[in-house]
């Protein structure tokens, strides 16, 4: 136990390490950005429409604190930190007051909530199919799935997602293609709401599933079918082991470490892809919202997001990494 | 008489595990030998896996860098030499070969890639003509000839030949001494013996010191001049090769001895293992850090409680 | 190497069909070369015009021959993916075979640079240099930070080998046969790695060329430049679908996926060929 | 060939020699692209004949582990890495026992006990245990349904000199126990030695010689036995060892007539031509050589050391 504290205290600090990296790269990006910002944005702001003065001057008093031009670079970068820290990235502008953060963190579920649902059936199925395929080798429908696998595995997210529009939004418009809800339904624990939320989800989780099944399907297959020339699974034959146990707790088991591996050095990929789809389908999460700050010129939205992403990914990380000594009694803990 | 190699106290401890849980384990616990300089011989380190003779293997090679202690090769010291001329020269006298033939040369470049490379940096030879001499001549010295190797890959070569092929690649920058780590025990039987004679042709007509590492102590008797056997990084006993396993003092060298599976009452069935050498030799290990090597005459040293 | 192509070309089918269709793709880009219009100009024929003998893949709302102007922007997609595909090799070659032979704290610090560059989630990043850069990402620059994203996976599977191929005993053969580290690292490991370079190449293109889609579609490059993106950003500008001109989106998507096929079977293939535990993982890695 | 009741029979042979593809015919385990081209392997259990390049899938599948077991070269490849012992035992010695659970538990604790392995083993992962335990485990694996008939491929090959005779005894004492037939492949001439009652020496994919151990090592009647026999250096003895020169020949394409003979000191041109036939040169004693009857010991034997063997 004290063993797993220490190893899960290193991975910790490695995401400690990764969070600071990647908000410090932002804010380096940011910085050294050719365009400055402030008095572009005020000029939007005050010429669109008539806030107060003292929200124009809260407004450019943040910004300036973010940018920070009248300060040495290394007191910009403290500031930085310490209203991150506070979670205060300022106000956002295309939803003038309300904090960025706040539009960041309300959107932040439904990314999370689609991606977790997606990764989940995408991993499960695509490596149960692929373990079977990979020791029925000779599996006329797996065969088959394997070839519908490496057509769609290569096609990016974006492409899967437009195309699904394209079927069920022209072709054959049975399912909703924009939205995480219809319009005319509050948001509230009802049944109606859930039911809706879920109808929404079905594509973008879909398209989603389309795109990352195949990888998982695809290394499985490849993984079972070297896994099962392996001495013990050899030795497991020969000694009359039950097929059952011999294809769950000798093949596919030894199959689910690397694959879990696989999945933490993916997830970077996958919350893209999954930013991506949610654009597509202008569903509530991160991706719409991360393209409505840029089109907007909101930078505090944009940075805020950025770093939310990196914190999100490496935590998902984080745990992936804590559950794989519990899988692989291998790994040195400590 | 002035040292040719001389190992000096030498100890190697490798850190285990990262930065919060650091323990070190003794590779190799204060190694003491010298061979000198004009009468080649064959020098035979003994152990099981674990007993640290790869680890002193790798550090007279120059591969690893000792813990404490020094090695000296003709009285200068040989670690910090990694790159540069002082370390060529030492690159020339000092030659490794290694465990597996099959695995010594990379499968997808010639054999002779590597003797002509050595040839070349070690012995600065450039010229086609005296390449092919020097090669030649390596090769013929293992019972081969340049005409079989050239332009050959590894797998057009048996074990054997591979081995031999690797010996002559040490050869032919004459080196003083040889390391060979287990050097026979991935060849087929019916070849082996065919290598561990030729290094006792290198002693004897080439005047080439060998270093032999092995854990079979039936082709240690029956080539080295003396022995020394380690057990989990301690040298337990050293002298003689004959006298030593004729008459083994320390319990873990009895007990290798007694394990040697004998093919000389081949058919009997003697398998009972030597359970109280096993205890005595477990003691000893146990009791070590107490104990210290002892002078018996005649060059032989055996480790004793006090 | 070209035994290794001329045996997988001979046995391997999947390897066959990705030959056939990226050649077919790379001859189709080639045209450009040979188009009668210049990409950059619109209406010179007439709009909307569905595929005929005259306009084979019809015309777009802008007034363009949709066949002549996606041979552009093939071309230039594939350069772009070609040039982060090499730059990106370069790096994770040089650091994936420092790592592996030299190892120690050398590799340790390498790998903690490579881990973090694992974990950044790669999409907001461009988009966050996009909004910094705005006009001035063109193709080069967006190809520039491509490739200083997409190395990590590789550079840590050519590492993995390189650590394998630094404890074979022929590598110590080498070492003492006098070679040079650089000459080990470059002669004699090498070939072992030319493999893996060529199948994550593929890998890499795919996944480039996904992301500058992506950002095309969202209209976050050089919008006069034809590219796959752009093409497809502009067809939706115009509603294609909507309006009925479903050549201008159908025709391009099914093109860009017969080049992701493509690719990916060649990847696959010598994957396979390598060694099939080599993961296919890296090809979903950074799918976008 | 033939395995009697309760004897070990050693094979011997390099890499290559076919010896691995011979024993897969044995367990009935060839699986394309390899192919059994003729002959037959017929086993005698409880009076039951069974034919193992024939029967059937579920008949073989009845023998297994309760009359016909294995132990597989590599101690560290043969378990699952990730299973702890006691799931791994369940796994292959539940269904033969028929025992439930608590009856099961105590007979494998008893036969643990009674390999002198603690009982602290079964939870352990196999890479918690060292080599020589991990290979005392997979004899425990193999012996507990008290089978009549074990193959044993290269046992002892990784191990160190002390712990390969400690594990070589606890087999051979094992079987003396359970009155098995064990076929014992290795190429590790000193371990035939010690373990088996007779010996069968394959080259090139064929059986040249095969008789009584003893008889074996002091009276060869085929030279490349005579070699395998007199390269063994001992301890106490020095006298120079011949060696064998050549290399073994590729099992694609193996030589006309002997397949020794290119490398055979007493090849004549018959042995180029046509191939010598197994024939009986002493009590249980069969040679396949031209010239079986002036083979000589290449080393003889120290009348002294021989003597205090015997």
């Amino acid at each position: 136990m004290r063993a797993y504290l220490i190893f899960a205290l290193k991975r910790l600090l490695q995401l400690a390490v990764v969070v600071f990296a990647g908000v410090s790269a932002a804010f380096v990006v940011a910085h050294f950005s050719p365009i400055s910002p402030i008095e572009t944005i005020i000029g939007r702001v005050a010429g669109q429409s008539s806030f107060s003065p003292t929200a124009v001057e809260s407004l450019r008093q943040t910004l300036t604190e973010l940018f920070g031009y009248d300060q040495p670079l290394t007191q910009q970068y403290l500031n930085f930190w310490s209203r991150f820290v506070r979670g205060d990235l300022g106000p956002s502008l295309i939803a003038f007051p309300t904090p960025a953060m706040e539009l960041v963190m309300r959107a932040l579920p439904w990314t999370v909530g689609l991606l977790t649902v997606a990764i989940i059936m995408a991993w499960l199925l695509g490596n149960i199919l692929g373990g079977l395929a990979g020791y029925y080798q000779n599996n006329r429908p797996l065969k088959a799935f394997g070839i519908v696998a490496i057509g769609i595995q290569p096609i990016p997210y974006y492409i899967i997602a437009f195309l699904l529009v394209i079927i069920f939004g022209y072709l054959w418009p049975v399912l909703p293609i924009s939205g995480g809800f219809a319009m005319a339904v509050r948001p509230a624990w009802s049944f109606d709401f859930i039911f809706s939320v879920l109808h929404h989800a079905i594509l973008p989780a879909l398209s989603l599933v389309l795109a990352g099944i195949g990888t998982w399907f695809l290394g499985m297959r490849a993984l079972v079918s070297n896994i099962v020339t392996e001495d013990y699974v050899t030795y497991a034959e020969l000694g009359g082991v039950n097929r059952g146990t011999i294809v769950m707790g000798y093949v596919t088991r030894n199959a689910l470490i690397p694959q879990l591996t696989a999945l933490a050095m993916a997830l970077g990929g996958i919350f893209s892809g999954t930013i991506i789809t949610e654009q597509v389908f202008s569903y509530p999460g991160l991706g719409t919202l991360l393209i409505r700050a840029v089109n907007g010129g909101d930078t505090g939205l944009v940075l805020a997001v950025s770093c939310v992403s990196v914190i999100a990914v490496a935590s998902a990380i984080f745990i992936i990494d804590l559950l794989h000594p519990l899988l692989d009694p291998r790994v040195k803990v400590g | 008489m002035s040292a040719l190699l001389h190992v000096d106290g030498v100890s190697k401890y490798f850190a285990m595990g990262g930065l919060l849980s650091r323990t070190q384990t003794a590779a190799v616990r204060d190694a003491n030998f010298r061979l000198e300089q004009g009468t080649p011989e064959i020098f035979t380190i003994v152990g099981e896996s674990g007993s640290g003779k790869t680890t002193l293997a790798r550090m007279i090679l120059g591969l690893e860098t000792p813990t404490e202690g020094e090695i000296r090769y003709k009285g200068n010291p040989i670690s910090g030499l990694s790159f540069g001329a002082a370390r060529r020269a030492f690159m020339t006298d000092v030659q490794p070969v290694f465990q597996n033939p099959f695995e010594a040369f990379n499968p997808l470049k010639r054999v002779d890639r590597y003797i002509e490379s050595t040839a070349k940096v070690f012995r600065g030879i450039t010229a086609r003509a005296d390449l092919d001499a020097a090669m030649d001549e390596a090769l013929a010295s293992v019972g081969l000839s340049l005409a079989e190797v050239r332009g050959r890959y590894p797998h057009e070569l048996s074990g054997g030949q591979l081995q031999r092929a690797a010996i002559a690649r040490a050869l032919v920058c004459k080196p003083k001494v040889l390391i060979a780590d287990e050097p026979v025990s991935m060849v087929d039987a019916s070849l082996r013996m065919a290598i561990v004679n030729l290094l006792r042709t290198l002693r004897d007509d080439l005047g080439v010191s060998v270093i032999y590492i092995t854990h079979d102590l039936a082709t240690a008797y029956y080539i080295s001049d003396r022995i020394m056997i380690m057990q989990k990084g301690r040298v337990v006993e050293m002298g003689a090769a004959r006298q030593v396993l004729d008459d083994p003092q320390h319990p873990y060298s009895r007990l290798l001895k007694a394990s040697v599976l004998s093919v000389t009452d081949a058919g009997q069935g003697n398998l009972e293992p030597a359970r109280d050498l096993m205890e005595a030799s477990r003691t000893a290990l146990e009791h070590a850090d107490a104990s210290r090597l002892v002078e018996q005459g005649e060059g032989r040293l055996v480790r004793m409680a006090g | 190497m070209l035994t290794t192509f001329r045996d997988l070309f001979r046995y391997n089918i999947e390897f066959r069909i990705g030959v056939v269709l990226v050649s077919l793709i790379v001859i189709f880009s080639c045209l450009s070369f040979f188009s009668p219009y210049v990409p950059e100009q619109i209406y010179t024929v007439i709009p909307d015009q569905p595929p005929s003998l005259e306009h084979w893949f019809g015309t777009n709302s802008r007034g363009q021959d949709l066949f002549w102007n996606l041979t552009f922007a093939f071309r230039n997609t594939l350069v772009f993916g070609l040039i982060v595909a090499v730059l990106s090799r370069i790096i994770s070659i040089v650091v994936g075979m420092t790592a592996g032979y030299l190892s120690g704290w050398v590799d340790r610090g390498l790998m903690f640079v490579n881990d973090i560059f694992v974990a950044l989630p790669i999409f907001p990043i461009l988009i966050l240099f996009y909004f910094v850069l705005r006009n001035d990402l063109d193709t080069y620059t967006l190809a520039l930070i491509m490739a200083c994203l997409g190395w990590p996976f590789d550079a840590r599977l050519i590492r993995s080998v390189g650590l394998g191929l630094r404890h074979r005993e022929f590598t110590r053969q080498a070492i003492f046969a006098g070679m040079s580290p650089a000459k080990i690292m470059f002669e004699e490991h090498l070939p072992y790695v030319m493999p893996i370079i060529f199948s994550t190449a593929m890998a890499n293109m795919i996944w480039s060329i996904g992301f500058e889609v992506t950002l095309g579609v969202l209209g976050f490059t050089n919008l006069n430049v034809p590219t796959i993106g752009t093409t497809l950003y502009w067809a939706n500008n115009h509603s294609a679908m909507v309006v009925g001109t479903w050549w201008w989106v159908i025709i391009p998507v099914i093109l860009i996926i017969l080049t992701f096929i493509g690719l990916f079977l060649l990847a696959v293939s010598m994957n396979e060929h390598i060694d099939p535990r080599s993961r296919l993982r890296r090809m979903g890695g950074g799918n976008g | 060939m033939q395995v009697e009741r309760d004897e070990i029979y050693g094979i011997a042979g390099e890499s290559s020699s076919g010896k691995t593809s011979f024993i897969k015919v044995l367990a009935a385990a060839i699986r394309p692209p390899l192919r059994v081209v003729g002959g037959s392997v017929e086993y005698n259990f409880a009076g039951q004949r069974i034919d193992s390049t024939k029967a059937s899938e579920a008949e073989i599948k009845a023998i297994r582990w309760r009359h016909l077991s294995y132990i597989m070269q590599g101690s560290m490849s043969v378990l699952n890495p990730v299973r702890r012992i006691e799931k791994t035992f369940g796994d292959f010695a539940r269904s033969p026992l028929g025992l439930d659970c608590r009856a099961f538990r105590e007979r494998i604790e008893e036969h643990l006990d009674h390999l002198k392995l603690p009982k602290s083993v079964l939870r352990a992962y196999p890479h918690e245990l060292s080599g020589g335990m991990r290979q005392r485990v997979t004899i425990g694996l193999a012996t507990v349904c008290r089978p009549e008939f074990m193959i044993a491929d290269e046992p002892t090959t990784a191990l160190d000199v002390v712990v390969q005779k400690d594990v070589l005894s606890l087999l051979r004492n094992v079987q003396k126990e359970m009155g098995a037939s064990i076929v014992f492949v290795t190429h590790d001439m000193s371990v035939h030695a010690n373990i088996a009652d007779r010996i069968g020496i394959i080259y090139a994919g064929r059986l040249v010689e095969e008789g009584p151990t003893r008889t074996l090592f002091t009276e060869p009647k085929h030279p490349y036995t005579a070699h395998l026999v007199a390269s063994l250096p001992v301890i106490g003895d020095t006298r120079p060892r011949p060696s064998l020169e050549g290399r073994p020949p590729s099992l694609a394409d193996p030589p006309q007539g002997c397949r020794f003979h290119p490398r055979c000191p007493l090849a004549i041109d018959r042995c180029k031509r046509e191939v010598p036939p197994l024939e009986t040169v002493g009590t249980r004693h069969r040679s396949a050589c031209w010239r079986a009857q002036e083979v000589e010991p290449l080393v003889r034997p120290e009348a002294t050391v021989a003597g205090a063997g015997a």
